[in-house]
């Protein structure tokens, strides 16, 4: 789906959602009344320091003044692999931007990514890894790795990653793999409103608890990450 | 009538004895069409090269260890192939890519060179396609011996760091094969050409007379050299320091080892950073590793530092180092600017007559101690480790390391009749990249010789020269072993793991350490646990530059700072 | 990988009384030694995962020196190996047994 | 530098003080950063937990897979602790690697009181494991930022051999404040990613001072990034994490807004800066140029007279 066909099918009565140049930035009235933020990445775009520090501002403005969900919509590139971006600190704006939607899902704000295009890599944790709840819209294709890479660093064919990647989710990309790590947590259905799917989210929302590991656990993606995670936490808890 | 016959014959003599200067006068003619005085333009080298040099004609290209003319080579494999073509290359390096281009071109079709280190594979696959027509592979005295006697250039392309306008050359630090190439060819009619960086008013010193220079160019960047003699403190590996520890204190020690040469690989490094620790404890400084026949190993810098080294001279310079040999001077040779002077013919002849030994690494060593750095798909050329790995027939001068050598290999003989010996230690771990063995049954030289159709494998040191052989198993003494057999054992003995150690037979080598012809780290009284990289003096380039009190300007892919 | 397993009678128990040790990481040409007091009497066995296949005869032999020199009585060698050579096999060997042997629980 | 031989008897001070921190092992980084036999170890090489995606690709595992995490003492205070192995895999971030870490930011936070660090020595994620290395990731910055505002102080230590690369770097961004010596690197596209993006011309991994000057510790300092710099020993770390966990405030809303101020200050300063070195000339650095070759204590003095930190708005 195009950024315009999901903002159409997530908003039917109208939004103010604008995309400048590949930041999405406005906010959108939902069914239920209440107002919306929406930040995003379209078009495919880099994230840089430029864009990250943009987004970062909206999601701050947003908290001292308004209320409601916040949708964070990505259709990027990767992180922008420049040397002026490193040049310029990007692992602290991509940090940054993540935090600012961390600590608004932990105070009152919950956040929804919408992975409706591709991403990879800083660009992916930076927005929507770094939400409560990552919703997968078919046709998405993130990509952690891009095969061809994983080919020359390995040194495998890509016959022989594709046939490995029939037996596992850990390595390839594709939404259904980051489904079944327990990253998306819901996949939704084109065929059906958007809006109606994100009422029936808002509803049922999760608490602002990560449970990413589980749900990976759940979904046979990460068999280990979760028991590790709790044994380390107990063995830290009871050794102090 | 015999006198007027005589007459004639003189006559004939005065036109006809002076052929090649004649032939040098035309060359000269054709390129100082080109040239302002003697000065070309850069554009215009590959028309020079088409004026100046004739089908077939020996070429010497500046090719050296470290620096090349690497303006000229270009040029010259831009040349008409009608103009210029089937060169016979006679240069000691083949090291840039353009130098095997120029056989692909056709522009050049025989080769005798001493070196290939960089191009090793690629000039093995030419030489295997008949792309290449090998006169032979040399050392680097051997390669400057011919350009004397029957390999003399027509045309010599330099490389140099400044010139004048009359064409005086200032070769810099990285002097190497210059005054050597230009004798053989300036003092035989032949025709100089050098590339330099920049002209100038007055060159800092002469390094090359301009009476022997007949066309200079100028280069829009300087020319390429590659710092080879840089090893990176941070890379030797515990074992590499035990086979340090136990050099020094197996060899350098009981020897008293003070004028040597050391080769370029790690091992030589660790035992170079070790000399201000472990040799220090051993209360070795001022009796050992004195004076080096050597380039300017950044990794000598802590010993020099700390008062081990008394006197270097050097082949070639390196990357980074000219700052501080410039204020070390009393260490170095220096010129009246200040600088450094290389010389890789004169060093090459210091380091065989006046060096009491040779230590350094290799590739493969097989039962007899021969060793290679041929692998069957690589080429890299002998260089100048034959000359410092090989005994010196010819030396008269005694000394202490010298003579214990020889009283060892032979002490049967009347001492004032008994030849010393040089000890020419190989020095490695039993494995090396990728776990491949150091010791084969059969050299890949072998293999490679056959394929070839060579007269001669190439062995970089032939057994009979080797002396002694250090493993971080132990120090094998070749000297002691009093026939084949022994010698067998000998290596096989400190060949670990590999085959050819789990060859060994286990009495005959037992016996041998009863002899001191093995000695284990345990019998020199080191305890491989004891080997930890704090030992070493520096333990990363940045610690060189310290030492040097930032003298040192390591090139930017040495550097984590 | 290839999966290798040795079992020696060493000649005595290992000294001191730790219970584990670990020495090593694995990276190319390099390995991890974790060494374990879990056996009883004179045993000593060591179970290897290596990347490099077919060193299987180097192994033994490496294996059957350590214990000749080490007498690693009562302990147990677990080794993940990035493709060391024999020399780095023998030196972690050894000083996975020296930390073992040290002071301490 | 002058390294003394190694006596069996020297010191755990004498060890600290001369070991390099970016040669030395995650184990031995940990014996030598807390105090002398402190260290306790959660789910230990013994327990063979390895990475169960490895054998996929016929690669060999570590027992710990790649990070060693405990507690320890600190000056006698009680710290919960996290060392990558930079030479294991790149010191990249896995399934399990990357949860035993999860496990102990979640105990800090229910805890409040004990202190974090993070001996970061990482590529980015692991490529053979690369979407449950991503997801740790982000649930690793989940799991500080969580801590952080249940007041844990989270530190990041950085100056290991394979730097703090990809997802790394944005945890680091996460931490309360980074301590960080010369060798050290912060970043998220590597080098050779630059190169093979953006064309050798714009940047040549190959030329490491071009690296360092971009990536390395010092610029990171100068930029205020780390608020503290160290020369690259154990015990230089050691005294930099004593110092930040004596500096470091309780994290909040009005953090956030102050990063938001420096990083866009640092746009508008700095933005069309095409070298390191021009920033730190902006920046007043007499002799910019010269920065990369001052000794750590004539460096440290030039940062604190510069004054960049950012520990009160990150």
């Amino acid at each position: 789906m195009t950024l315009d066909e999901i903002l159409a099918s997530l908003f039917p009565g109208g939004h103010a959602v604008k995309n400048d140049s590949g930041i999405v930035f406005g906010s959108a009235t939902l069914r239920s009344g209440g107002r919306a933020l929406v930040i995003g990445i379209a078009n495919k775009t880099a994230v840089g320091v430029d864009e990250a520090i943009r987004l970062s501002g909206y999601v701050l403005d947003s908290l001292a003044r308004e209320a409601g969900p916040i949708l964070v919509l990505v259709d990027s590139d990767s992180q922008r692999m420049s040397k002026r971006d490193e040049l310029l600190g990007l692992n602290e704006f991509l940090a940054h931007l993540a935090k600012t939607l961390i600590f608004a899902d932990m105070n009152g704000r919950p956040t929804i990514g919408i992975l409706y295009g591709h991403s990879a890599a800083g660009a992916l944790l930076a927005t929507g890894l770094a939400t409560r709840v990552l919703v997968g819209v078919p046709g998405a294709t993130p990509a952690v790795m891009d095969l061809p890479s994983m080919a020359k660093v390995t040194k495998l064919s890509m016959e022989a990653l594709q046939e490995k990647a029939k037996s596992t989710p850990v390595f390839a990309p594709g939404l259904s793999n980051l489904a079944r790590m327990g990253a998306v947590h819901v996949t939704w259905n084109e065929a059906v409103p958007l809006a109606d799917q994100l009422d029936a989210l808002l509803i049922s929302m999760p608490d602002a608890h990560d449970r990413r590991d589980i749900l990976g656990k759940e979904r046979g993606g990460r068999r280990k990450a979760a028991e590790i995670a709790e044994r380390v936490r107990d063995l830290a808890l009871h050794s102090h | 009538m015999l006198m007027s016959m005589n007459a004639d014959a003189r006559n004939r003599m005065v036109t006809t004895w002076q052929h090649q200067r004649d032939a040098r006068d035309a060359r000269i003619e054709a390129g100082s069409r080109l040239a302002h005085g003697k000065i070309v333009e850069a554009r215009d080298a590959t028309r020079l090269m088409e004026a100046v040099i004739r089908p077939g004609d020996r070429v010497c290209l500046e090719g050296d260890n470290q620096k090349q003319a690497d303006l000229l080579s270009g040029a010259l494999l831009a040349a008409d192939t009608a103009k210029v073509h089937d060169l016979h290359m006679v240069q000691s390096g083949v090291v840039l890519p353009e130098h095997l281009d120029l056989f692909d071109h056709g522009v050049a079709k025989r080769l005798d060179y001493a070196y290939s280190g960089p191009q090793s594979a690629r000039i093995a696959r030419m030489l295997f396609g008949g792309k290449i027509e090998l006169g032979a592979v040399h050392t680097y005295l051997e390669l400057f011996a011919r350009y004397f006697i029957d390999l003399t250039p027509h045309v010599a392309l330099i490389a140099a760091v400044s010139a004048d306008r009359e064409g005086n050359l200032y070769t810099g630090p990285n002097t190497e094969d210059t005054p050597t190439v230009v004798e053989a060819t300036a003092f035989k009619d032949g025709v100089v050409i050098a590339q330099v960086n920049e002209i100038v008013d007055k060159v800092p010193r002469v390094d090359i007379p301009a009476d022997r220079v007949h066309f200079v160019v100028k280069s829009e960047k300087p020319f390429f050299v590659e710092p080879l003699f840089t090893r990176d403190p941070a890379a030797i590996t515990e074992g590499q320091i035990l086979t340090a520890m136990l050099a020094i204190k197996g060899i350098y020690a009981p020897y008293g080892v003070r004028r040597l040469n050391h080769g370029i690989g790690f091992s030589t490094a660790a035992i170079e950073l070790l000399l201000p620790t472990y040799g220090e404890k051993l209360g070795l400084k001022g009796k050992v590793a004195t004076h080096f026949a050597l380039n300017p190993h950044p990794a000598l810098i802590p010993a020099i530092e700390s008062g081990w080294v008394q006197q270097i001279h050097s082949f070639g310079s390196e990357v980074g180092m000219d700052d501080y040999i410039r204020a070390r001077s009393d260490i170095y040779f220096t010129g009246p600017d200040g600088s450094l002077r290389s010389n890789r013919a004169f060093c090459q002849t210091a380091g065989l007559y006046a060096c009491d030994m040779f230590i350094g690494s290799t590739l493969q060593i097989d039962l007899q101690g021969n060793s290679s750095t041929v692998t069957a798909s690589r080429i890299a050329g002998f260089g100048g480790a034959p000359n410092m790995g090989a005994d010196a027939r010819g030396r008269r001068h005694p000394s202490e390391p010298w003579l214990k050598a020889g009283l060892e290999a032979d002490p049967e003989s009347p001492p004032p009749l008994r030849r010393g010996r040089k000890l020419v230690v190989q020095i490695g771990e039993t494995f090396g990249d990728k776990n491949v063995p150091l010791f084969v049954e059969k050299l890949d030289a072998i293999e490679l010789a056959d394929k070839l159709n060579l007269e001669l494998a190439p062995i970089m040191i032939y057994g009979d020269d080797v002396t002694h052989i250090v493993t971080e198993e132990g120090v094998a003494n070749l000297l002691l072993c009093r026939n084949a057999d022994e010698r067998e054992q000998a290596i096989r003995g400190v060949a670990g793991y590999t085959c050819v150690g789990r060859g060994r037979d286990r009495n005959a080598v037992e016996q041998l350490r009863q002899r001191g012809v093995i000695r284990r780290p345990e019998d020199l009284g080191i305890n491989p646990l004891d080997a930890d990289r704090s030992m070493l003096a520096a333990r990363s380039i940045k610690d060189l530059v310290r030492w040097s009190g930032g003298l040192y300007a390591p090139p930017s892919k040495f550097r984590n700072w | 990988m290839e999966d290798l397993s040795f079992q020696h009678k060493a000649r005595s128990r290992a000294g001191g009384s730790k219970q584990t040790a670990i020495i090593g990481v694995v990276a190319s040409g390099n390995l991890e030694v974790l060494v374990e007091r879990v056996l009883p009497g004179v045993e000593c066995r060591l179970e290897i995962k290596t990347a490099a296949t077919g060193f299987g005869e180097v192994w033994d032999a490496v294996v059957a020196d350590f214990v000749e020199r080490h007498s690693p009585g009562g302990l147990k060698f677990s080794i993940n190996d990035g493709g060391a050579r024999p020399d780095t096999v023998s030196l972690r060997l050894a000083q996975a047994v020296r930390l073992i042997e040290e002071n301490g629980q | 530098m002058t390294a003394p031989i190694k006596h069996t008897a020297q010191s755990w001070a004498e060890r600290a003080g001369t070991t390099s921190f970016n040669e030395a092992s995650a184990r031995t980084r940990l014996e030598l950063l807390l105090d002398a036999g402190s260290f306790v170890e959660f789910i230990g090489p013994e327990q063979r937990e390895v990475s169960p995606h490895l054998r996929i690709f016929d690669l060999p595992e570590q027992f710990d897979d790649g990070i060693v995490v405990g507690r320890g003492r600190l000056n006698g205070s009680t710290v919960f602790v996290a060392a990558q192995e930079g030479r294991f895999m790149g010191g990249a971030f896995g399934e399990v690697h990357g949860a035993k870490l999860i496990g102990l930011l979640r105990a800090a936070r229910q805890i409040k009181s004990i202190p974090v660090l993070i001996l970061f020595d990482t590529g980015g994620v692991r490529l053979q494991e690369a979407n449950a290395g991503e997801l740790a990731i982000a649930e690793i910055m989940r799991a500080v930022m969580e801590a952080r505002t249940a007041g844990v102080k989270v530190i990041g230590l950085i100056g290991g051999r394979s730097g703090c690369y990809g997802g790394g770097g944005l945890i680091a961004g996460c931490c309360s404040a980074l301590a960080v010596s010369e060798p050290g690197r912060i970043a998220v596209s590597g080098p050779e990613v630059i190169e093979t993006n953006r064309g050798v011309e714009e940047f040549d991994s190959r030329d490491r001072a071009l690296v360092w000057r971009t990536m390395g510790g010092k610029h990171r300092r100068l930029l205020g990034a780390a608020d503290v710099f160290t020369d690259d020993t154990v015990e230089g770390f050691r005294d930099a994490a004593l110092e930040l966990l004596g500096l470091i405030e309780p994290f909040g809303l009005d953090r956030l807004k102050a990063e938001q101020v420096r990083l866009a200050d640092r746009l508008r300063s700095f933005g069309a800066c095409a070298d390191a070195v021009d920033i730190w000339a902006a920046e007043g650095v007499a002799h910019a140029e010269m920065v990369p070759e001052l000794p750590a204590d004539q460096f440290i003095a030039l940062a604190n007279n510069i004054g960049r930190t950012s520990r009160d708005a990150r």
